[in-house]
């Protein structure tokens, strides 16, 4: 059973200088909130893990909490580049980022074995290209039955995983639903897992006997976080600003403007 | 009718799609090409976005590859690990689309660094679901903007596996998907020669001259005999082409930048 | 876009003598209706393929459609031994049964390899026992980054895939809930695809954004089939008919009560 | 009150659970001990059935690990795919219960096949979950009916490894779980010797004799010293377990063949 906990609580207790932490959320259900209550507690040196850092990593970068990026894409979907990203792997600023670079496929099917106990995920890929001379967690195998060439990366194992979902009921047990992303397998891979939350019921009532759900003893805790994937969405609650992920392409694009934003809209401001 | 490059583009590669494909759609210039087939001579075609939406009709165009919308009028919506493993890996995209910063003459593609990887000039997005799309999919077709730093000699970086830097090492890794069968531009269409694979313009759009693509293609680009140009947009595809953009704009506030 | 057949012309398109054929369903969903129709075109050959071969192919072997089985657990849950299955194993009646043996973990990851496109399965499994020693098809490798041993084994690709599901709309989708098995990945893994189901419907209707939904064409062929699972069950639909799954134990005891049993309800009936 | 022998085996083993246990559910004795525990000492028990069905809370035994009844009072049924890999081998299950046809000293198991594998006297099930089972969860526990032909000097196959064929191969092969922490028959309980690994009798069921249990085990049976008693049935296990099996036996039509 999870604790409940208040989000500062939350991420005093499971997050830590120097953790490998992953925050999913495959443009649904991006755990915003959670990341600002991260970069108002100041961690440091975090090995950030995602799929697609957009902006709630290039926030976070940005704000100095990573040494290390872990990912396969990272852009402002259907806007452009992260900025802050860049200035990191460009310039150092505000300290240097070290990059591990996957491809989507690896990414997710790392997850997929980190949640399956596995040391490391086996699938076709990375054939004739470029990431495997320059990153030395890919290696291939060949299958014993047929010799072909299999790519093989390390199953991904986070200290933390932090995902934002619809529901928890009392007794802790978490829904997700709409587009799912890798936020199960992120939080059945993690040896810690953070969930924010829309809303507390009584029961989950899922739709579907199949319904995608985290049982209470797969987390270790949860904060309530209304609004907590916000400018992200939460099918089923509210939809994506996709004014703000536009706009951020100015306000990310320098240094002043960006911290002058950080300090009005993250660092000013107190979760609940 | 009036129209743009920019719609030229994406009504060529619309074109491309028949009404039995499915595809692994991207964002941008593929999901509008895309959903410009659906709506106009490909009702059937079946629409796959990475984020796990399957058969989805989006009545606007996503700005996100994980906009609600997707999964609002999806078939059904799964697990990303499971849409690289069953869906896309398992052989059931017979389309996909890319673009990338740079292409080569055989049709690979770089969006990772400009410069040197562990010092860049520009750091670029990365691969995504590239590299895993450009060998899964039965076929790919690129589409990107004419231009010479995109059209280039030698990419900065091998993303993503086209025909391979000579042409041949596609086929000698032994994959059993055609790879880059299209290359749609503002200017033009290429396709890749049977023998050596290098992508050769089949098509000029109207209005686009031999100098126009040699200027802005950097490197020595063939042109094939007879040299075809694409067909006039038709008023049909042109008017679903921007009530798609329209209703788009008004969704999301702004124009999509792609398109 | 699948076809929609009447199931005798379905199981004449779709399925040849000498055909790899799964037919699943996890004590849920099984498709016994097909498997009678297999039975009375008199299929000869098959390798029949099946997690937990039950009742469904006791009958088949019984009516000597097999040569080879390839299985996990052969038993009728709850009640004892499957008769007709020793029978073939033990005294070659009505015909000599190969078996290639696997466990429970190897079945599902060989068929989840088998719709991922992989040549093979990798997972945890096989230490120390027996099977090994028996089974050319278990081979173990190293994880190339903690030198773990870990098993593999072939990826399932039967030729044919027989399920059997709620519903399909008139497109050719189907839903499938409840006890959902290794169905989806049966039918992925396949070459062809029979599916038969309890109705036709408009539309599926789906509880959840992220049912269990197989499209259309990922199917080759459609049969309506109410009650196409019986005496197994149909979430939503009927129950198990546990007191055939007990009463099989005495019909299927001997050849000729199981003869007469076949004779009466699969070599008389004419499927609609 | 008077009980049955499988009652006190049932019994014993439901007392054997915590409630802080995830229990990966087999079919018949398992099964009953597992949601007599759940029923009674252990409400938050978290039930497993390898169907899918995951923190299921029936209200009649199932016949079968995939009746509709664990599906309905699931709180989230999984593919079986998913089942073995996220849920079993993702190290999720801290006990895991098993049975077979023979079980050695060391807890190894056999359910595959009675004589030779390639002429087999008598061809069993096979070895369904309990392969990975077996290694996967935290702890097993083994629920079998104490006889001479079961409780064996050496199996005629190797389907489940317990400790292994000398008590030290699971240890060689780096396993990181426990393995056979219990064995529970209808005349004893026992534990494996901390340092050899051999099961020990470690504690007779009420009105057992050491000679019942020596003349049930084919190999040269150990007892602990002290030895225990095993605590008689209370009034309320006898009820909740004899409910269980009324409300059972009316929703089957029959009796399951091993509660």
């Amino acid at each position: 059973m999870p604790s409940f906990l208040p989000l500062p609580a939350a991420v005093e207790a499971l997050i830590r200088d120097g953790d490998t932490v992953a925050l999913e959320g495959f443009t649904h259900l991006i755990p915003f909130t959670a990341a600002h209550e991260i970069i108002r507690q100041r961690r440091r040196n975090l090995t950030l893990v995602r799929m697609t850092p957009d902006l709630v990593y290039d926030q976070m970068i940005g704000a100095g909490c990573a040494s290390k990026l872990v990912f396969s894409w990272g852009g402002n979907p259907g806007v452009g580049s992260l900025h802050r990203l860049r200035d990191a792997v460009e310039n150092g600023w505000p300290n240097p980022l070290a990059l591990e670079e996957h491809s989507h496929a690896a990414m997710a099917n790392a997850y997929s074995a980190g949640a399956s106990g596995m040391p490391c995920a086996f699938f076709r890929g990375y054939l004739g290209v470029g990431l495997p001379d320059v990153n030395p967690n890919i290696r291939f195998v060949s299958c014993p039955f047929t010799g072909e060439t299999l790519a093989c990366v390390p199953a991904h194992r986070p200290d933390v995983a932090v995902i934002h979902a619809q529901k928890a009921d009392q007794a802790g047990n978490v829904l997700l639903e709409g587009i799912v992303g890798v936020q199960k397998e992120a939080v059945l891979a993690a040896r810690r897992s953070l969930v924010t939350v829309e809303e507390i019921v009584d029961s989950l009532n899922p739709a579907s006997p199949n319904s995608v759900i985290l049982p209470s003893w797969t987390i270790t805790a949860i904060a309530p976080s209304p609004g907590g994937a916000r400018p992200s969405y939460a099918h089923g609650y509210y939809s994506r600003d996709n004014s703000f992920y536009v706009n951020w392409d100015a306000i990310s694009r320098d240094r002043a403007s960006f911290t002058e934003w950080m300090n009005e809209n993250v660092h000013a401001r107190r979760t609940a | 009718m009036n129209y743009s490059a920019n719609e030229m583009m994406t009504i060529a590669a619309a074109r491309a799609l028949s009404d039995r494909d499915v595809c692994f759609v991207g964002i941008g210039l593929p999901s509008a090409a895309c959903n410009l087939a659906r709506l106009t001579h490909a009702p059937n075609l079946v629409l796959i976005y990475e984020s796990g939406a399957i058969a989805t009709r989006p009545s606007v165009l996503p700005l996100s590859i994980g906009d609600g919308e997707l999964c609002r009028t999806a078939l059904t919506t799964v697990s990303v690990p499971e849409m690289f493993r069953y869906w896309l890996q398992g052989g059931r995209v017979t389309v996909g689309f890319l673009g990338g910063a740079q292409v080569d003459r055989f049709g690979n593609l770089n969006s990772t660094v400009i410069g040197e990887y562990s010092r860049p000039k520009v750091r670029l997005p990365g691969a995504g679901g590239a590299t895993e799309i450009a060998t899964s999919c039965g076929r790919i077709f690129i589409v990107m903007r004419h231009h010479p730093r995109a059209m280039v000699r030698k990419l900065d970086f091998l993303t993503t596996l086209g025909h391979g830097p000579t042409g041949v090492e596609r086929r000698q890794l032994g994959l059993q998907t055609a790879g880059p069968t299209l290359l749609v531009t503002d200017l033009a269409i290429l396709e890749p020669d049977p023998v050596t694979k290098e992508f050769t313009v089949t098509s000029l759009h109207p209005g686009v001259t031999r100098e126009q693509v040699r200027a802005n293609t950097s490197w020595d680009v063939i042109f094939a005999e007879p040299l075809q140009e694409t067909a006039l947009p038709t008023a049909l595809e042109l008017e679903t082409l921007r009530d798609l953009n329209a209703r788009t704009a008004e969704a999301h506030g702004a124009a999509p930048a792609l398109t």
